[in-house]
């Protein structure tokens, strides 16, 4: 398992467009060994490239990129020692699964003793253990994507181990379990892990830290709770939860932060902008009795019944945002209500970026 | 206007695909089906498009025989899970090919096109053909499809469950909307996601095994779940079920006393009982029952942290994303207030909703 | 319905209608338009050359008659079609063609021609013949499939039998053309296999010192088939003519679906056809037992599986069409078939013009005697007038006078002349007229060539101890189980005997299949040809 | 990809070239040859070691001494169209029904009629002559374009209904679903909605029956008389006992033309991408 | 679709029906013939019993024609197969003037058989043909093409092989061509090497379409007899005799309608049975999931 260190790399597919055009523009990024890292993004973002880039199979068109400190982008595929599990499950088919387990070592020119060994400990570790003689071809697509991986984890020197959406074709029911397990067995084996998804929640699911991509660049990297408390940008907010961070866009009157006329206390130093947002979550915004400090007046406009919580539309300053109230709180009686947004929570944005603490992994 | 199915009944290679379905689909009003994947969902929506014989039973409209119409006499339209347009017609077209089909005069095709096609958000992207399209923007050609018409059976088989979570989102906020003009269509909308049925339906279909094994309105079903089964599909993450046992007073699991008995089952008998508790109704405290964290999902806004307690399995909801690591102890807290009870057989006794005393049942 | 009721279902219904339909199509009678202006005077010059540069320059005179291009070209056959089958482009096929062009451009009428190889041609001629489909007016084929034609064959009328240019057919020739007292084929062709050489080896001094000096003996035309055999195996594979490439000794048609029966048949000839013996060749005529497995047949077919050392590469499997390029070419030193070999080699541009000569076929000298079942030490010849082309008119065709008006232009004298003349036409000598060295001499070969040619082939007529072929019905199966039963020993499969055994063996089943009365009878016709001669 | 590789790797690809390309290059030069360019033996430049001449190819185009091609390329072209369409016509419609219903009848199901329509490739042409013969002088069809085209249906059918069948089953359901949903009667649908989006299908099925149409001498050969010819009829008919060698290079180069473009087209649609998922 | 039950068969029942007409009446006029003595001098459907099968056993030209068959179409559908399959990989990428290549690959597929085989005759043409006059350049005696049975056999097999390998080429190029990409990338991550990557990777992968390519070249070219008759003629002797230029050579050249019809239904029952055999052993050898034709995993 290494580190890796991806130095001003960027990626065009049609030769000599402007930068502002690459799929990927360039960036600077160090993914620590031994960490899992989900990459986020919706499609055209650039995720599959930068992960070609990882895999070799695109050779970036500048920028360095290395494995524990040593250049790899010449590299091809074979030389670059990573593991990849891909969205289709990719077997052997006319090998078992023992065998399947055992191909990259044997490739490698192990002794059959030791690559027993292996195989066992990799294949108990996969639940694999009383099938390694069945033909690989008749398991089901999860165990399948199980071999995938396996066949990453028996290399004990593996850089790397890359996934490509790795549930895509997994029956929804096994999805679950399948993320699962492969979580646990990255636990257990503690590769470096580069995990792409477009599914948000896969990412949060899988990954120590999410990478969010978008236009060719990394707009934010962090834990997922980071991500969650404290979005980089409008579009992070709106990417990651849901439903989605709401956005109201505020005054600024001398040193103060206005909404609807009333001032808003906010944890943080808001910046002098033209124009201002506040993000606040749904789910901290608090219906109250009273009216107090950063109480707003609101008006209903719809509701939607999630189960557990109901999801109130409402009004507040001519700017509709959503507000989270569980079940039993039942459904207000009267069409007009008070909304707290709690100063800790609310945060300041200035042309769609977070104002307040510095952008992370944001290229410059 | 009802489209009313009885005892709809099919076996295909000794699997009940359906089994005695009986419903009655009432114009104007949305029906969700929910269930698991291969409950029979689909199946009930191509016997109902005229796509698929039933061993036996009967379906009719109007009161009229149902069954023996073809498919393209059904004045159904349907919207696939998989994004399902022709692909060899620009979306104009494909969005004009059904009225086509029925005749309808080219200015009116051209008219309501566009403004089906406004509808959908997809008036700059008429000239394009599917596959130059994004999932979402297909599924949005379809919906428009379907819309065109005016059918008198509208079916979405799960449309938005392909798209990723976002677009979901979103698709299911304007579904209600675009909708909302289809005056008496029966409409019948299948999915696996609780959220969905509660959200867009007027009524809830829960299916299993081929059969429909409860209806009503959303709240309704959702308050009280008539059997466990149903309880597990309504909730998302399933609702914890748990075999535990009344006696003075207090509610055990095994050997472990979990909690006390609260006021809505007090005057149930002692004796064992399947207790359900919903994810969000049981909360990490820093004192109670000690568990160790089995596995962490982050689900748009909530964490679901699964917990074993001495080897039963719990989950438990709580808001916001947190960074929790597998295989940390942890204390959880019962909310003894919103516990179900459900016999041995999984019919519900008593729900948090219902007031001591007062029984259960349909 | 039983089994025999659905066996007679299936086949009822597809002979009646065959009947039907044959009879229905054949009724719509031939319209006959008053004669038109002719287009020739009488005795113009007729010559192919505008047809293109393949074709001689020469020139010759239409010779007045009922066939001539004068009197042919009164006819109007407008809006009239003729349907013709015959042998694949060139031989007899490009003659085809070539006359229904003109006789197209002199009457009118429309014709269609078909060009079919040879190893088709029996079938596809006679598959619509028998299911009385009228599919041909007009047929080429070989005269020996005349028991098989015979039933669905017009007699050529008087008034083309009398006309000068058919009276003048050599005897031989016409009986060729007969079949139960009737002329049902229009002759246009004579065929013989007789002996070609190279004059410029075999004639020459030098050679002829080497060869005495290594055989003892003298170089000359073979005399004998060991003969032939000897001088073939010593010139074999050197360059003796001095063109840089090796020559070979013999070239024969040795291809099994070819006509190596016709080869096979030259070579036993001598050996079979005893002077003194009556009653058939290849069967006793009074038994119909085969005698294809005699010890005259099989020491024939010893010599040619000999003789194998002496072809050129691939010699085993010769057509007709290879014998030709290797003989006329200047490959093969010897070779013995139809004309076809010896006029590409006296062609005008042919590199070895007047340097060939024809002779009789080699002859032995012992003959075997069925009746005393002993070889008799007698010098014997036995010429093989082996088919040779024919036509003629179906009966199912639409204008039978158009037909025949065709086949009358096809082999008038100004057409025969010209035919005759180039190789490829397969056209050969069969009128009287053509046995004049005057007349192959105005064609520029050598007087001491015309005169040997014409000699070999009159002295062929004349002869009294002669072979024709087995002109029965089934003909083609007896030949080719022949031409099976060579090509197996020529390829080492089978010893001569054992071959001829099994073809014995199979002419007895076709015998009995086609009908032993039927094929006895057909065949006196041929033993008294070959008797009375 | 190392160099010893890349010299191994083109030389393989230029040897089979060459024996692919060695006998038309050799009909090439013997339809300028001449008798005497040919009973020589092997000569290989011309003007040097032979004359060229036109002969062979002024013989094919209304040249006395050959056989006229035109006519019979036109009747070639005539039977394997109207043949191929109807094969693919009847054909796609069979093999849209095999991949859509079910059918049972008594023990039969539909991978038995499919194996029957493919099983009739296994059929000798020789079994089938004779009774075609009749079968068409029954009809009074022999010797007609209408003859042939019926008899070479029965050869190219087969072929459609194997690569549609595949084809069809690559085409979701549900589009047709959707078209009869849309108002289509099952007929409808499949004009309308699989057959527009099964070109490269019927692309694929064209090609095989332009192969094996065109191709057919069998049959032609053996149920037509005069009227009709058709190319390989025409050639054969060169093949007499003194092979016009220069004639029939010159009328084999001709008959094969235009299925020489057809393998240019193909090669145009492999390399599209289209035909791969078809021929599986 | 089952609900649409009445309407399926005017889909099928045109082509089914077409093919039926078309085939039935042959079959069924074969098996009456193959019982009579039908032949070309008494045309006739009378009943011979089964004298015409007796004669089938005996007959030692038709089942040594058989066994060659096994040689003949065995032998140059392998060799296509190994030829169309490498050449396939050979243009698959990587190659400069590809669709040249591809082109000239696929030509010979598109030419008559009979046309070709006549040119094939000029080329092996033992002393006017080019192969024998460059042997002989080369210092080598001429071959015996189609005078010795060993030659012969070779020289009708290598015009096979140059005639239908695009066709295996054809078929194995878009097997490869429609391949996923991934494998590929799999085996190179995990550090195979060319070599294994093929016999791991592709050739696997290509096996449902390798069988299907070998049972659809090895049903034409157990019909081989065109080529034969242009070629050969069966000779020398019957050294390259197939059964089907037997049957035309018993059937339409001597026009013994009965006995070839006989020999006709044998030699199509042992194709059927033994193409179904073979089709089960290369299912078998080339370890083809049953469930599933597609490479693809869904």
């Amino acid at each position: 398992m290494a580190q890796i260190d991806i130095v001003d790399v960027g990626h065009t597919y049609t030769a000599g467009a402007e930068q502002e055009r690459w799929a990927l523009k360039p960036m600077r990024l160090t993914l620590e060994a031994a960490r899992t890292y989900a990459l986020v993004g919706p499609s055209g973002c650039g995720k599959t490239t930068l992960l070609n880039i990882l895999s070799g199979l695109v050779k970036p068109a500048q920028g360095r990129l290395l494995f524990d400190g040593s250049d790899v982008t010449a590299l091809p595929t074979k030389a670059r020692n990573i593991a990849q599990v891909f969205q289709f499950p990719v077997i052997y088919h006319s090998m078992t699964v023992y065998e399947n387990l055992a191909f990259p070592l044997r490739c490698r020119r192990w002794d059959k003793a030791r690559i027993e060994a292996r195989v066992h400990q990799v294949a108990e570790a996969l639940g694999l253990d009383h099938r390694l003689r069945q033909p690989a071809r008749r398991l089901t697509a999860d165990d399948k994507q199980l071999i995938s991986l396996g066949r990453g984890l028996v290399r004990d020197d593996v850089a790397a181990v890359l996934m490509d959406e790795p549930l895509t074709v997994i029956d929804p029911q096994l999805k679950l379990s399948l993320r699962r397990r492969i979580r646990e067995i990255t636990e257990q084996f503690r590769p470096t892990v580069v995990y792409v998804t477009h599914d948000q929640y896969e990412a949060m699911s899988f990954a120590q830290e999410v990478l969010v991509m978008k236009d060719g660049r990394v707009i934010q990297q962090g834990t997922p709770e980071q991500l969650f408390e404290a979005p980089a940008s409008t579009y992070v907010g709106y990417f990651i939860g849901s439903p989605a961070m709401n956005f109201l866009t505020v005054e600024r009157v001398g040193g103060q932060v206005t909404l609807a006329g009333r001032p808003l206390a906010m944890a943080w130093d808001v910046p002098d902008a033209p124009q201002i947002q506040v993000g606040v979550r749904p789910e901290y915004v608090k219906i109250v009795g009273e009216p107090a400090a950063n109480v707003f007046p609101t008006r209903v406009r719809g509701v939607r019944d999630h189960g557990p919580q109901r999801v109130l539309e409402v009004e507040l300053a001519g700017q509709l945002i959503k507000v989270k109230t569980p079940r039993e709180d039942g459904v207000p009686a009267t069409g007009q209500i008070l909304v707290e947004l709690p100063r800790a929570k609310v945060l300041p944005y200035v042309d769609g970026h977070l104002a307040t603490t510095p952008r992370a992994a944001d290229p410059e | 206007m009802t489209l009313d199915a009885t005892d709809l009944s099919l076996t295909v290679d000794g699997v009940d695909h359906l089994k005695d379905v009986t419903a009655s689909f009432q114009p104007g009003r949305l029906h969700t089906v929910i269930g698991r994947t291969l409950a029979g969902k689909s199946t009930l929506l191509r016997v109902l498009a005229g796509l698929q014989r039933v061993d036996s039973g009967s379906l009719t409209r109007h009161g009229a025989d149902f069954l023996t119409t073809p498919v393209w006499r059904r004045d159904t339209a349907m919207v696939y899970q998989q994004f399902i347009n022709y692909p060899h017609l620009t979306v104009f077209d494909n969005v004009a090919f059904p009225l086509k089909r029925a005749g309808v005069a080219r200015d009116e095709i051209r008219r309501r096109v566009q403004e089906s096609l406004a509808r959908v958000g997809l008036t700059e992207f008429r000239r394009r053909r599917p596959s130059q399209l994004s999932g979402g923007q297909q599924q949005r050609v379809a919906l428009a499809r379907a819309l065109v018409r005016g059918a008198g059976i509208l079916l979405l088989d799960e449309p938005f469950a392909n798209l990723d979570y976002k677009l979901r989102e979103q698709l299911r906020e304007e579904f209600k909307t675009l909708f909302s003009d289809q005056g008496d269509a029966v409409v019948i909308y299948t999915t696996t996601e609780p959220a969905e049925a509660m959200m867009l339906g007027d009524v809830v279909l829960v299916m299993h095994e081929g059969r429909i094994i409860q209806t009503g309105p959303p709240g309704e079903v959702y308050d009280r779940p008539a059997t466990t089964t149903v309880a597990r599909i309504i909730n998302d993450p399933p609702m914890n079920i748990f075999t535990g046992r009344i006696a003075g007073g207090r509610i055990a699991v095994d050997d472990l006393q979990v909690t006390r008995v609260p006021a809505h089952l007090a005057d149930l008998p002692d004796g064992t009982y399947q207790f359900g508790l919903r994810a969000p109704d049981i909360a990490l405290a820093s004192a109670g029952l000690q568990a160790e964290v089995t596995f962490v999902e982050i689900s748009g806004s909530e964490t679901f942290v699964h917990l074993a307690l001495s080897g039963t399995g719990f989950v438990v909801q709580i808001d916001g994303v947190h960074d929790i690591a597998l295989g940390d102890r942890v204390s959880m807290r019962l909310r003894p207030e919103r516990l179900f009870a459900f016999d041995h057989s999984g019919a519900l006794v008593r729900s948090p909703s219902s007031g001591p005393g007062s029984p259960e049942g349909r | 319905m039983n089994r025999k009721q659905l066996t007679k279902s299936l086949a009822v219904p597809v002979a009646v209608l065959a009947i039907t339909v044959a009879g229905c199509s054949g009724s719509s009678g031939p319209e006959q338009k008053p004669d038109k202006p002719a287009l020739f005077k009488p005795g113009s010059e007729i010559s192919y050359a505008k047809y293109g540069k393949d074709y001689p320059t020469t020139k010759v005179k239409d010779v007045p008659g009922p066939c001539s291009y004068e009197s042919i070209s009164r006819k109007d056959y407008s809006g009239q079609t003729l349907k013709i089958i015959s042998h694949a482009v060139p031989v007899i096929g490009e003659p085809t063609q070539l006359h229904a062009r003109q006789f197209e451009e002199i009457t009118g009428a429309k014709v269609e021609v078909v060009n079919v190889p040879f190893g088709e041609l029996h079938q596809k001629i006679l598959t619509p013949l028998q299911a009385g489909q009228p599919a041909y007016d007009v047929m080429f084929y070989p005269s020996l499939w005349i028991g098989d034609m015979a039933p669905y064959l017009v007699p050529v009328p008087k008034e083309y039998l009398d006309a000068p240019g058919m009276k003048d057919v050599t005897k031989a020739y016409l009986g060729v053309a007969t079949w139960n007292g009737k002329v049902v084929q229009y002759p246009v062709d004579g065929d013989r296999h007789y002996l070609k050489i190279r004059t410029d080896v075999l004639a020459d001094r030098k050679h002829q010192a080497a060869y005495l000096a290594a055989t003892g003996k003298q170089l000359r035309a073979p005399q004998t088939w060991a003969e032939y055999q000897e001088i073939a195996s010593f010139f074999g594979g050197k360059d003796v003519d001095g063109d840089g490439k090796p020559n070979f000794g013999s070239a024969e048609v040795t291809k099994r679906d070819d006509l190596v029966f016709s080869a096979f048949i030259s070579r036993a000839a001598p050996y079979v056809k005893h002077p003194d013996v009556t009653g058939g060749v290849f069967f006793d005529v009074t038994t119909m037992q085969p005698l294809i497995n005699t010890p005259g047949f099989v020491r024939a077919l010893e010599d040619m599986v000999k003789a194998k050392s002496t072809w050129p590469a691939g010699g085993a499997n010769f057509g007709l069409g290879d014998e030709i390029f290797s003989f006329g070419g200047g490959q093969a030193l010897m070779s013995y078939s139809w004309d076809d070999a010896f006029i590409q080699a006296q062609q005008t541009d042919s590199r070895i013009r007047n340097r060939v000569a024809a002779a009789p076929l080699p002859g032995s000298a012992e003959v075997y005697n069925r009746n005393t079942r002993t070889w008799d030490k007698i010098q014997n010849q036995a010429p093989y007038f082996t088919w040779g082309w024919t036509s003629a008119v179906a009966k199912t065709a639409r204008n039978q006078k158009m037909a025949f008006d065709y086949l009358c232009f096809f082999s008038n004298e100004a057409n025969t002349a010209l035919d005759l003349t180039i190789g490829r036409f397969g056209v050969n000598p069969y009128r009287n007229a053509h046995f004049d060295p005057g007349f192959w001499q105005a064609q520029g070969w050598s007087k001491d060539v015309a005169t040997a040619y014409v000699n070999t082939l009159s002295g062929m007529e004349k002869s009294t101890n002669r072979v024709f072929d087995l002109r029965v019905p089934g003909v083609n199966e007896y030949m080719s189980s022949l031409a099976n039963g060579v090509a197996a020993a020529l390829a080492g499969q089978q010893t001569p005997q054992q071959a001829l055994d099994a073809v014995a063996k199979e002419w007895t089943e076709i015998t009995d299949r086609v009908g032993k009365d039927r094929v006895q009878e057909a065949y006196r016709n041929v033993v008294a040809l070959e008797d009375n001669s | 990809m190392s160099r010893l590789y890349a010299t191994f790797k083109y030389t393989l690809i230029s040897v089979w070239a060459g024996f692919v390309v060695g006998p038309f290059m050799w009909a090439v030069l013997t339809s300028f040859k001449d008798a005497n360019g040919v009973q020589g033996g092997a000569t290989y430049l011309p003007w040097v070691q032979y004359e060229p001449t036109l002969t062979g190819w002024q013989n094919i185009f209304g040249g006395a001494g050959g056989v006229d091609v035109v006519r019979p390329f036109l009747n070639s072209a005539v039977i394997t169209l109207v043949a191929s369409i109807i094969s693919l016509a009847l054909g796609a419609l069979a093999a849209y029904g095999l991949s859509r219903y079910r059918f049972k009848i008594g023990f039969i199901a539909n991978s038995d009629i499919i194996f029957f329509f493919v099983s009739q490739r296994i059929m000798p042409p020789v079994v089938l002559v004779v009774p075609f013969f009749f079968l068409l002088q029954w009809a009074n069809l022999l010797d007609t374009i209408p003859g042939l085209v019926i008899v070479t249906v029965a050869l190219l059918l087969p072929i459609a209904v194997w690569v549609m069948v595949d084809f069809f089953n690559g085409i979701p359901r549900q589009i047709d679903e959707m078209a009869m949903l849309d108002g289509c009667g099952p007929f409808g649908a499949f004009v309308r909605a699989i057959l527009p989006n099964s070109v490269p299908g019927l692309t694929v099925a064209a090609m095989f029956c332009a192969v094996f149409g065109w191709n057919d001498f069998f049959f032609a050969f053996r149920l037509t008389f005069t009227e009709i010819q058709t190319l390989p009829q025409a050639v054969v008919a060169l093949n007499s006992s003194i092979p016009p060698w220069w004639t029939l290079s010159a009328a084999a180069l001709f008959g094969m033309s235009p299925l020489i473009l057809l393998a240019v087209w193909v090669e145009r649609y492999l390399s599209k991408g289209s035909l791969p998922g078809v021929i599986r | 679709m089952d609900g649409l039950r009445r309407h399926k068969s005017m889909f099928l029942l045109p082509g089914l029906l077409t093919l039926l007409l078309i085939i039935v009446f042959p079959l069924l006029f074969t098996i009456r013939v193959s019982f009579s003595g039908w032949n070309v001098s008494n045309p006739e459907m009378d009943f011979v019993g089964g004298a015409n099968y007796v004669k089938v056993l005996q007959d030692s030209r038709f089942w040594a024609a058989n066994l060659r068959l096994v040689l003949l179409a065995g032998g140059t559908v392998l060799i296509q197969y190994l030829i169309g399959f490498g050449l396939a990989l050979l243009v698959w990428r990587n190659v400069r003037a590809r669709r040249l290549w591809r082109v000239l690959f696929l030509v010979p597929m598109m030419t008559t058989p009979v046309v070709m085989a006549a040119v094939w005759q000029m080329i092996f043409h033992e002393s006017l043909g080019p192969v024998n006059d460059m042997l002989a350049k080369l210092g080598i005696a001429p071959v015996h093409w189609f005078t010795e049975a060993g030659p012969a056999l070779a020289a009708l097999m290598t015009v096979e092989i140059w005639q239908w390998t695009p066709f295996m080429f054809l078929l194995m190029l878009a097997g490869l061509l429609s391949l996923p990409k991934e494998p590929f990338l799999a085996a190179a991550i995990d550090g195979a090497g060319a070599w294994r990557t093929f016999w791991k990777v592709t050739f696997p992968l290509m096996a449902p379409v390798s069988v299907s390519a070998i049972i659809i070249r090895l049903i034409e070219a157990s019909k081989l007899s065109d080529t034969v008759y242009v070629l050969t003629s069966g000779g020398p002797g019957s050294a390259t005799e197939s059964p089907g230029y037997y049957l035309y050579l018993r059937g339409l050249k001597e026009q013994q309608t009965g006995y070839a019809g006989s020999l006709s239904l044998t030699y199509l029952v042992l194709m059927v049975i033994t193409l179904t055999i073979v089709a089960a052993l290369l299912a078998r050898a080339f370890k083809v999931p049953r469930q599933s034709s597609k490479a693809k995993e869904q």
